[in-house]
């Protein structure tokens, strides 16, 4: 902890960074949030702890943020690969951030300042579902067909269109999404059942093959419902279909974008 | 279990308007003018100058446009819209004896009673002029109420000025000043106009600001390079005027789009002067 | 304020015979924006466009639709009707109702219903149309041929020959296909060599042909006109400059039982050699599998006998980019092999051979000099039986299709064994004899009449050994189906023609289709049989389907015709079915968010990136921008923009959804 | 027309089937996961009462997330019709409100029926009867009692039930409608003795002067750098605004087909980008601190000038809920503070 403070306090003194994105205590003892430290001295507010689990990286591409100016960032392993994923799609350059790594267990804390080694950070811990997460998808994968759209459809009944899985989400960075396309109207605005299923299914899809699974999204939802699973599911099947894995480096090949002699076309029947 | 219903109207649902003629002004721009399908609510129905509508096309949704025509012309009303978004793309679409939906009038109006006796400066900017061809219209029918009529009209280019058949009218007229101009490198060989941008011609044209009203239309742009050459006239921001056209839903003050800090455009505006618009916070 | 204007085609009764016609054209007029509606028996006729012509300017149309056949039809004469009458050509759309309807239903009223559904969506989106303009794009005047057999060379040599460049890709070390193995061909038993090598000199010898071969395609990029290919030229380990094809290595190569690829196994060669005498080039390569060096380390007597030092061990592949305007694929095709009879116990019986096998038995070229003599002990066969339709025709097997030369090679083959074995006995077992073509029934009735060939009409189920003796069991269907043994020396399968190895890869590496089989599709059965559905790539020869060599020669020339056709002009105009990135009103000056993805997805490489600066210079956004000269508009960049910031014009999301929602 | 009354907790149940029997649906918290949300309940065993919030606000029952306006036909050549039918909401209860909740129909009320009433609304309040359950429990996220309520509040409801004792519930019968409520059954209702409802109410501190703040916030308008600082976390999710019980903003949009087409009307949120958005591209709130400002300017300062009450109730839930943990009661000190020295 005293390591990470003392990076942050180092970077802004050094001027290398002019704020640096971090977390600290939320309103409650079981809460977190985020932290813009701007001043050395700020750094003293600074947590880790398993509280800290938002997906920081959102933040990088927030205007108002951008305008801080250049910025370091508090990031655990999958923010590390959120932010791989959003240099391989071209929203974030190389040294245009300081990415203060965090170790899995929490507790080791490296300055990575290229891409590169950013990649040999995150080439260390293995990506994929935790075995609860492995669990719960199977749950839902062992419903019949009936079912699992039952468990759907009542999840996206409560939808609101809140649209705050879409700001939670860091890959959700689009000026304007699609559900804001009107001419055409892809996407029911309203939040009827046809309008949030068809919202759930392309959100979904949109993050196929990009998702880093950091939970923000299901985080996000007010009214619970477990957006995450659906990720999930398509990760897997990206994985599968074409051994896409999201998030490993800044250069990675979209699995959607590319085709390859080799891919499987079991899909085409 | 049963209750009964009341009578409260629905608020959000419009008259059912048939085109009746549809006028190319521009490219991209028209000018619909709707009749009532339903003589009973042709009948009760008024407006005022500067009051604005909900024009819907159905399947599309609703649009929101001042009345373009003047409330002196009975039987119709006009709106002059530019095809850019979905509904104004559905409005666009649609053809003589098509039907459309109007919701209103909503607003307050320009109050054209009290400036009897005075003269007017109406200044607008390309698709600007349709607000302010109300009060031109109700102004000029009612000529003999008011002194000197300016009417100092720009658009970028001669394709982007609006009712060309009605600015020759107007130009024909000897109880009207009319000045247009188009931006530089927006004339045509033939083009009899002034070449410049709004504020300088404004300034040249150099109205009096005795005893006078000045209503200003026009982008942000124009506005704010206008209203000092305005004042330099001698103007009196309580005597200038314009009409605010924040995005709107309802126009009725319920769905919180248009608010300008505690003011609602759609019910306190959309006509403000100048003092009024300085009050206002910054989000307009 | 569409004025929509839409004119209902009768094709005679190819539509009105099922399709109510008037109907459609009453039911036109309740949609709003159709100002103008009207049928009539042959749209397509001069009448019917001029009824078109007087409809746009009576009644200042701004869309038109005609409803008729495939826009593959008659697309082009409505649009030019159109043009003529000064309304843009992109403001015409064709509603098909014949193949989308009245061909596939019968007679009633849902039949009408369905017509009037296709014409109404295609209203909506012609009320969605914009004015189009066509994109002009320069033609490189240089043709790529794939494939060096008798297709790929007559190709080469006819474009060649009205003077343009051509670059001759061939996967062998040597031209000359399958026709250079062959013995004599049908119906006239000309020898195939004989014709064959003339035509291969004159491609080495002609200035306008770059030949690579021991090489294949790499890639290719671009669109017509405007090809990028990318050629790898293998190793060959021979400097082909200073070879002079003496021949002394492979006389002194000690790797001498190799199976010769060209004698289809029945002979041998070197490791370092040329696949036979006339070859063309006429300089060995290194099969690196084989070669001592290259397996153990030791050897080099090729270096060392070679007088010009032009053995080079350490040569490596080689990658050539060219810039070509057109491709014609000649791949060819390989004949069914091996596993797939083991009823007849091919590979199992070394006597039991495809028919190109014994195309090199007969040849005079061939490991036994022309003379029929079984692989197992080099005897001379008594019995011969020929098995036609092995493999083809078949659809338990999976090969449902015609091998179509078969019935003709196999008469040929036991004319051959005849005329060279008074008193031999040939049997072949045939399902039926399709011989059609010039002189070709009357070839088989050579075989049969004059030459005593034994045909059985029937199936044979099954070959096997029995003391040293190949019997072939089958029976003669003409007999009432009577069982029948034939104790045979020598067994020719007349094997299927199958794509040849690398077809799919190379299809996709095209962008190319290709049916079930492998075989490159042509874009229309009849009217475009040698061009594929990918513009600037034709096809010759029997990598699309089955052919003999006058089909496969005829269909190379109007592959060639075709290239030297776009090669006539120096622009050619496009549709302008191109994609664009939008642009809106600032701050955001586009929806496009600059991610890129599309340009990894493009497979033209249309898309590259726009920086959009302030009015100082600064760069605000970089956004996606699509090269309308390498755009082919297929839309897969659409597809995978999830903030919808590309569109198709012509088939914009919009003018979609509206079809979809006037359903 | 206040009464007080004492009703078994167990008779709850009973009053649950006769008000069902009576046709009226019934909307309760119910629970999912850790959480309670708003729900069509069916038996008294599905109601959870034991959360110090719902997730969801209650105001569903009378401005549902997503309303039809009208209804339309489409005819031949470009003509419309409309497709009439009287509007004929539920009969509806809501039970288990807050207080807090109550007092939220308040603030909607003032939108909805100033100047030009609106159908829907009144039409659905009007049959809507709310049955609130006092807080015997609040979390640090409650400031009721900073904005004018309490936790025993009785403003908005029909009926207020406080829990007295493990087996009572005190029961105000506050207007007409509850009393229809009561005559359902009254013989669950017995006499109330010298039942009090306060010491049982918990305990919710004032955490700011509301007056003052009204004074002072909009002082602060102006001061850019106070509005960025505190909505630099704001990711412009709309959640504050879909679970608040006041916020009454909305879209209204149409859906069609070849037949015909709805309009709807959907909640809608000061938050995004695009609500103020003008097709031209200008934006009158193109950042996000601007959009921050206007919802605590409008629940702060403009509803009092305009609707002359505050535009919160303190129910917490937009604190509770925002997915990155920004807290209303600090940013509201916070702003106190700014207004104070400045």
């Amino acid at each position: 902890m005293e390591e990470l403070k003392n990076k942050v306090r180092e970077l802004l003194k050094a001027g290398t960074v002019q704020a640096v994105i971090g977390y600290r205590a939320g309103s409650d003892e079981k809460t977190a949030r985020v932290a813009f430290v701007r001043q050395p001295d700020e750094a003293d507010g600074l947590i880790l702890d398993p509280r800290c689990t938002d997906n920081l990286a959102v933040y990088l591409l927030k205007p108002e943020v951008k305008l801080l100016g250049k910025l370091a960032i508090v990031a655990r392993p999958t923010t590390a690969r959120t932010i791989l994923q959003l240099a391989s799609e071209n929203q974030l350059a190389d040294g245009q951030v300081i990415v203060l790594g965090v170790s899995a267990d929490g507790k080791a804390v490296v300055e990575l300042a290229s891409f590169e080694a950013l990649e040999k950070f995150v080439g260390q811990v293995p990506a994929g579902l935790t075995e609860e997460e492995k669990v719960l998808l199977a749950k839902i994968e062992g419903m019949s067909r009936e079912e699992r759209w039952a468990f759907w459809q009542s999840e996206f009944a409560r939808c609101i269109k809140c649209y705050a899985c879409r700001a939670a989400c860091p890959m959700c960075y689009c000026s304007r999404c699609i559900v804001e396309s009107n001419q055409p109207q892809w996407i029911p605005v309203s939040p009827h059942d046809e309008g949030n299923l068809e919202w759930h299914l392309v959100r979904a899809m949109h993050l196929a093959g990009r998702c880093l699974n950091c939970g923000f999204c299901a985080k996000a939802c007010p009214m619970g419902i477990p957006l995450n699973l659906l990720t999930q599911r398509l990760a897997e099947e990206a994985k599968a279909a074409f051994g896409a894995v999201a998030g490993g480096s800044a250069t990675g090949e979209y699995a959607l974008s590319m085709f390859k002699a080799d891919d499987k076309e079991g899909f085409i029947r | 279990m049963a209750v009964a219903t009341s009578n409260i109207p629905n608020i959000y649902k419009p008259y059912l308007m048939r085109i009746e003629k549809v006028t190319v002004e521009a490219p991209g721009v028209r000018t619909f003018r709707l009749v009532f399908t339903n003589p009973e609510e042709a009948e009760k129905f008024t407006f005022q100058a500067g009051q604005f509508a909900e024009y819907s096309s159905f399947g599309d949704g609703e649009s929101t446009f001042c009345i373009a025509s003047s409330p002196t012309r009975k039987g119709y009303v006009e709106c002059t819209f530019r095809q850019a978004g979905r509904v104004t793309s559905g409005l666009a679409s649609k053809d003589v004896g098509d039907v459309i939906g109007f919701r209103g009038p909503y607003g307050n109006t320009f109050p054209l009673e009290a400036w009897e006796g005075k003269n007017i400066v109406f200044v607008a900017g390309g698709i600007a002029l349709p607000p302010m061809r109300c009060v031109i219209w109700n102004v000029l029918d009612l000529r003999d109420k008011y002194k000197d009529v300016t009417i100092l009209y720009g658009a970028r280019t001669v394709a982007d000025l609006v009712y060309k058949d009605e600015l020759a009218e107007w130009d024909a007229r000897p109880d009207v000043r009319l000045v247009t101009t188009v931006d530089p490198g927006g004339e045509t060989p033939d083009w009899k106009g002034q070449i410049g941008f709004v504020p300088a011609v404004v300034e040249k044209a150099a109205p009096s600001a005795e005893n006078s009203i000045a209503v200003v239309c026009g982008p942000p742009i124009m506005i704010k390079f206008t209203l000092p050459v305005l004042s330099k006239l001698g103007f009196k921001p309580e005597n200038i005027f314009t009409t605010l056209e924040n995005r709107m839903k309802c126009g009725v003050g319920k769905c919180g789009r248009c608010n300008v800090g505690k003011t609602y455009v759609c019910k306190d505006g959309p006509v403000f002067t100048f003092a009024q618009v300085k009050e206002l916070p910054p989000e307009y | 304020m569409a004025r929509i204007g839409v004119f209902v085609c009768h094709c005679g009764e190819n539509i009105a015979g099922t399709v109510d016609c008037p109907k459609v054209v009453e039911s036109m007029m309740h949609i709003p924006g159709v100002v103008h509606a009207v049928d009539y028996k042959y749209m397509c006729s001069d009448p019917g466009q001029r009824m078109v012509r007087d409809a746009i300017r009576e009644h200042k149309l701004t869309g038109v639709v005609v409803a008729a056949c495939s826009p593959r039809m008659h697309e082009p004469t409505f649009r030019r009707a159109c043009a003529e009458a000064g309304l843009n050509p992109f403001l015409c759309e064709i509603s098909n109702i014949r193949e989308h309807c009245s061909w596939v239903h019968e007679k009633s009223e849902a039949t009408t219903q369905k017509a009037i559904d296709l014409v109404r969506v295609m209203v909506e989106k012609v009320k969605r149309n914009r004015e189009l303009q066509p994109i002009s794009v320069p033609v490189t005047k240089t043709a790529l041929v794939l494939g060096g057999g008798i297709a790929g060379i007559q190709a080469a040599l006819d474009i060649a020959n009205c003077g343009h460049k051509v670059v001759l890709v061939e996967r062998e070390p040597s031209i000359g296909g399958h026709m250079a193995q062959l013995s004599e061909t049908f119906p006239t038993l000309d020898c195939s060599q004989c014709i064959m090598t003339p035509r291969m000199v004159e491609v080495a010898q002609n200035e306008n042909i770059t030949l690579y071969t021991y090489s294949e395609l790499e890639s290719l990029d671009g669109f017509i006109g405007n090809f990028k290919a990318k050629i790898r030229m293998k190793a060959r380990s021979v400097d082909m400059n200073l070879c002079t094809g003496c021949g002394s290595c492979y006389q002194k190569c000690p790797q001498k039982k190799i199976p010769s690829e060209f004698n289809t196994g029945l002979g041998t060669r070197t490791a370092i050699y040329t696949p036979f005498l006339q070859a063309v080039p006429n300089k060995p390569v290194i099969d690196r599998d084989n070669c001592l060096y290259f397996k153990k380390g030791v050897c080099k007597l090729c270096e060392k006998v070679c007088p010009t030092k032009a053995i080079k061990y350490d040569q490596q592949d080689e990658i050539v980019e060219v810039d070509v305007g057109a491709v014609v694929v000649a791949t060819g095709y390989n004949v069914l092999n091996t596993g797939f009879f083991p009823e007849y116990g091919y590979g199992k019986y070394k006597d039991v051979i495809t028919g190109l096998q014994f195309e090199r038995l007969a040849s005079a070229s061939g490991p036994t000099s022309g003379e029929i003599r079984r692989p197992s002990d080099g005897k001379v066969p008594e019995t011969v039986v020929f098995v036609a339709c092995s493999g083809s025709r078949d659809p338990a097997k999976g090969l449902p299709y015609c091998s179509k030369v078969c019935c003709m090679y196999t008469a040929k083959h036991a004319m051959l064994y005849k005329h060279k074995m008074h008193e031999g006995k040939a049997y072949i077992f045939y399902m039926d004899i399709r011989a059609g073509g010039k002189m070709y029934e009357e070839f088989v009735r050579r075989a049969v009449e004059e030459d005593g060939v034994n045909y059985v009409r029937g199936r044979v189920s099954r070959i096997y050994e029995e003391d040293g003796q190949l019997v072939v069991k089958g029976a003669d269907t003409l007999l009432g189906g009577m069982p029948l043994e034939i104790k045979a020396d020598l067994v020719v399968l007349a094997t299927a023609m199958v794509a040849s190895p690398g077809a799919e890869e190379l299809a996709q590496k095209l962008h190319v289709s290709y049916d079930a089989y492998k075989f490159i599709s042509e874009a229309h059965p009849k009217l475009r049989p040698v061009e594929t559905n990918t513009a600037g790539v034709f096809v010759a020869g029997a990598c699309q389907a089955p052919k003999d060599i006058p089909e496969t020669v005829a269909q190379a020339s109007g592959a060639a015709s075709k290239v030297l056709q776009l090669f006539s002009k120096p622009e050619l105009m496009r549709e302008p079915v191109v994609a664009v990135v939008n642009r809106t009103a600032p701050p955001l000056f586009s929806t496009c968010v600059g991610c890129f993805l599309c340009e990894k997805a493009c497979p033209y490489q249309a898309i590259g990136r726009e920086e959009i600066k302030a009015r100082d210079g600064k760069v605000l956004k970089v956004v996606a921008k699509v090269n309308a000269g390498l755009c082919q508009g297929c839309g897969t960049c659409v597809a995978l923009c999830r903030s919808k910031s590309i569109d198709l014009q012509g088939f914009t999301n919009e003018q979609i959804f509206a079809e979809i929602m006037a359903l | 027309m206040a009464e007080t009354r004492l009703i078994r907790k167990d008779a709850l149940t009973k009053l649950f089937e006769k008000t069902r029997q009576s046709g009226r649906r019934i909307l309760a918290p119910k629970a999912k996961g850790e959480q309670a949300f708003f729900e069509e309940v069916t038996s008294f065993g599905e109601v959870c009462l034991d959360h110090v919030q719902t997730r969801s606000s209650a105001k569903e029952a009378v401005f549902p997330k997503c309303e039809a306006l009208l209804r339309y036909k489409f005819g031949d050549k470009g003509a419309v019709s409309y497709d009439e039918k009287p509007f004929e909401p539920p009969v509806t209860v809501v039970f288990g409100t807050r207080p807090c909740d109550a007092r939220s129909l308040a603030a909607l009320r003032a939108v909805f029926n100033w100047d030009t009433p609106d159908k829907f609304y009144l039409e659905r309040e009007a049959r809507t009867t709310i049955i609130s359950v006092s807080c015997t429990k609040a979390d640090s996220d409650c400031f009721c009692t900073s904005v004018g309520g309490g936790p025993g509040d009785t403003a908005g409801s029909d009926i207020l039930l406080t829990p007295v004792s493990d087996k009572e519930y005190l029961a105000e019968i506050l207007t007409e409608k509850g009393q229809a409520i009561v005559a359902l059954a009254p013989e669950l209702f017995a006499t109330a003795g010298g039942a009090q409802k306060e010491p049982h109410l918990a305990k919710v501190a004032v955490q700011f002067d509301v007056n003052e703040l009204a004074k002072t916030i909009p002082v602060t308008f102006n001061d850019e750098k106070v509005w960025q600082e505190q909505s630099l976390a704001c990711l412009g999710c709309g959640t504050c605004a879909y679970v608040c019980p006041t916020c009454a903003c909305f879209d209204i949009q149409d859906e069609a087909n070849r037949q015909g087409g709805v309009r709807l009307r959907c909640w809608d949120s000061c938050g995004f980008s695009l609500f103020t958005l003008h097709t031209s591209g200008h934006n009158p709130r193109h950042v996000q601190s601007q959009r921050w400002r206007q919802r605590v300017m409008h629940k702060f300062s403009y509803y009092l000038e305009r609707q002359g009450m505050l535009g919160c109730v303190g129910c917490g839930r937009c604190s509770r809920a925002c997915p990155v943990d920004m807290n209303l009661v600090e940013h509201l000190k916070e702003l106190a503070l700014h207004g104070r020295n400045g």
